[in-house]
């Protein structure tokens, strides 16, 4: 019983750094800063949900799960929150996407929502560039 | 095994350390001076770390032999090593690079924060961050302000 | 631990050294200050995950704070003070540095030829007064973690000494930058159209349950890997990210300024406090055996908690605590003041002239 | 043995994410892998955790988790206000 646990614990784990592994190569094969998000972000929750679950299921029910716990919950209120101030941080700068229909309507957006455009880095041109 | 392998560890480190050090004389920026030297400052901390690493060893808490979690980690190790270098039937890697490097540690993003002070004062009075531009405003100050001082800045 | 650990170790040891190693380069490389300083906060992270697999718990624990923390935040702070543009890039001055570090580098390869192996565990560093510290310890001060043993106990003197240090880097950065026409540390509010509920609502979540671990890293200390330097560097996390998200004027209501400055001092006050005690006792400079005097050492019941010594333990155990109080007082105190000298001063208008 | 795959699984992750921060193109593409690169450590940490029989190293990733946030919003308002003492949203009502 122990084993098997372990053996599909061992199995959640690797199929999450697996996911983890996708979104690395969605990191460097996408096109652009928003797409690079969306895949790193994604995966990198359901990475963590996936090989904490294993983990737990290693570890079995001690003082350890809960700290797996600690460690899913904080991995899920940070990331998707910092996914969000990046993309934030980039779209203010100027930043347009490079696929899909979003380019259109866009400009419209930024007019309509950003009537008084914040002091962005855009203005001065070394923090966008390269 | 060769020298390259049971070695690597301080090798890394020395490339490492030059890395930091190159980056300290190459910019005149002075704060990518300080980025080098924050680079320089951990590379002795991964030279003393390396340094108490035991192998086979685990980290320097006290756990009891016959625990799971002792017996576990002692199991594939051979028991005549265990015995010679263990403590308890533990064997642990060397505490004490490991209390050096914890204060020094804090005590470098401390001393990081004061170079970084003095670094924003100079530009606050300079107007610039490049050494070479800073000497030439304290050259052209001295000279504002008589021969004789610049000969005594000289 | 089994074959696959001891190999898995070395493999992640070197793969993570060849990191280290690459992103160093690219910090080199650079030119881009912000570029450098987003590559140092990835070293810093990778250098934490070697310090796990180099067994150093305690370590890893404070490079993860201050590398994540603090040191990104306040290289962060100084680039906006100073208004630096890219770094300038001259081909002819890199010759003189490049020869010069080949030359320094190959002399110390040369002398690591003489370094013990790896790992060895009969190298001197390993057998002589490490080992020692490892079987006196749980005899004579009866914690676990034996890191904090030696930081707090046995060097405790060197532990002060490094407290001074760390207050007194940050009265500097207070003297430098805290003070002054430039010192605004109330800035008006910028007005802006978005609203960050996202951020303000996770940091709301985030910054009690920070202070809550730094207690918990505070008070696990003997027991398991943490202590004074790492709590007080996570403690200090807290406002830091208050401020960020909250405005640094609500921070400073919160927590003003002299008063952290204040907490600082007293850290290091109750550092050499308990040292004093010792002496008044009868003892040694921080000799935490003479921390209670002998009429109040007799009313300790003998064997709690599983310690037959324990009684014996009790002016060590006390001791440590107390002093480990102190080092998280003036740790946190003085990230949380080089914090707010960064964060609070007004930069010139102008760009740099590069 | 699995536990060793998900660590060679999330190194070669870790190099991926080097990669993106080295080549850039903008300062974006590095924040984005420096505050990946954070929880692949934390996924790490925890592994190598189990992997050499210590578990109690959860608590380093744990303080990972809470803290890698704090360096992407101070990039976000580097960029964005240029400065980092700024609040963030709204005034408060009260203040």
């Amino acid at each position: 019983m122990v084993d098997v646990l372990h053996l599909i614990g061992g199995v959640l784990v690797v199929a999450g750094t697996l996911l983890t592994l996708l979104g690395g190569v969605g990191v460097m094969r996408f096109p652009d800063v928003y797409t690079r998000i969306h895949a790193a972000s994604l995966t990198d929750t359901g990475g963590a949900t996936l090989v904490l679950i294993g983990l737990g299921l290693i570890s079995g029910l001690t003082l350890e799960t809960l700290k797996l716990g600690f460690v899913w919950v904080f991995v899920m209120l940070t990331t998707p929150a910092a996914a969000n101030a990046l993309a934030n941080a980039a779209f203010s700068a100027g930043h347009t996407p490079r696929i899909g229909t979003f380019q259109i309507t866009k400009s419209a957006d930024a007019s309509q929502a950003k009537p008084e455009t914040p002091r962005t880095a855009s203005g001065d041109g070394k923090s966008g560039a390269p | 095994m060769s020298m390259a392998v049971t070695h690597f560890n301080y090798i890394a480190v020395i490339v490492l350390m030059m890395i930091g050090l190159y980056v300290l004389f190459a910019t005149g920026n002075l704060i990518k001076r300080m980025v080098g030297l924050a680079l320089f400052q951990t590379s002795t901390a991964l030279f003393y770390i390396s340094l108490g690493k035991v192998s086979g060893g685990t980290a320097a808490i006290t756990i009891y032999a016959d625990s799971p979690e002792g017996r576990a980690l002692a199991a594939t190790l051979d028991p005549a090593y265990v015995d010679q270098f263990g403590i308890n039937g533990v064997v642990y890697s060397n505490p004490l690079p490991h209390v050096l490097i914890l204060t020094a540690i804090v005590v470098g993003v401390a001393t990081l924060s004061v170079g970084l002070s003095i670094v924003v004062r100079i530009r606050e009075a300079y107007g610039t961050v490049e050494t070479d531009e800073i000497e030439a405003v304290a050259r052209v100050e001295a000279a504002q302000s008589g021969p004789a001082r610049s000969e005594a800045g000289a | 631990m089994n074959d696959i650990a001891l190999q898995a170790s070395f493999a992640l040891n070197v793969a993570l050294l060849l990191m280290l190693v690459i992103v160093g380069i690219a910090i080199a490389r650079s030119r881009s200050l912000l570029a450098s300083i987003l590559l140092l906060g990835i070293y810093s992270l990778v250098s934490a995950a070697w310090l796990v697999v180099m067994d150093a718990a305690d370590v890893a624990f404070t490079e993860a704070v201050v590398g994540a923390g603090i040191s990104t935040v306040v290289l962060l702070g100084a680039i906006l003070l100073v208004r630096a543009g890219p770094v300038r890039h001259d081909w002819r001055m890199t010759i003189p540095p490049a020869l010069l570090v080949l030359g320094v580098g190959g002399l110390l390869i040369y002398a690591v030829t003489g370094l013990p192996e790896f790992g060895d565990p009969a190298s001197p560093a390993n057998a002589h007064v490490g080992r020692s510290y490892l079987i006196e310890t749980p005899k004579e001060i009866g914690v676990p973690n034996v890191v904090t043993a030696v930081l707090s106990s046995y060097r405790g003197f060197d532990t002060l000494g490094e407290t001074v240090v760390v207050f007194a880097a940050g009265i500097g950065v207070a003297l430098m930058l805290g003070f002054g026409p430039r010192s605004a540390l109330s800035p008006p509010p910028v007005a802006t159209g978005d609203h960050h509920v996202v951020l303000r609502v996770t940091a709301k979540l985030l910054i009690p349950l920070i202070m809550l671990y730094a207690f918990y890293v505070q008070f696990h200390g003997d027991l398991g890997a943490g202590g004074g330097f790492q709590a007080g560097v996570i403690l200090a996390v807290a406002p830091i990210l208050h401020a960020l998200v909250f405005g640094l004027r609500e921070t400073i209501e919160a927590i003003p300024v002299h008063a952290v400055r204040s907490v600082a001092a007293l850290g290091v006050l109750l550092f050499a406090g308990v040292g004093l005690v010792c002496i008044l006792n009868g003892g040694d400079f921080l000799d935490y055996d003479y921390l209670f005097p002998p009429s109040v050492e007799a009313m300790i019941p003998p064997g709690l908690m599983g310690d037959p010594d324990h009684a014996h333990h009790w002016g060590q155990h006390f001791g440590i605590f107390f002093i480990e109080l102190g080092v998280l007082f003036t740790v946190s105190a003085t990230m949380v003041t080089i914090f707010y000298g960064f964060a609070g001063r007004a930069a010139d208008e102008q760009e740099a002239a590069s | 043995m699995l536990l060793a795959a998900g660590v060679a699984g999330l190194v070669l992750a870790m190099a991926l994410m080097i990669w993106r921060a080295i080549v850039g193109p903008s300062q974006y593409d590095r924040m984005l892998a420096a505050n990946s690169f954070g929880t692949k450590i934390v996924l790490l940490i925890a592994i190598i955790g189990y992997l050499f029989g210590r578990p109690a190293f959860l608590d380093i990733a744990i303080v990972y988790a809470l803290i890698n946030f704090v360096t992407t919003i101070a990039l976000m308002k580097f960029f964005r206000y240029r400065t980092l003492a700024h609040r963030l949203g709204p005034e408060a009502k009260d203040g």
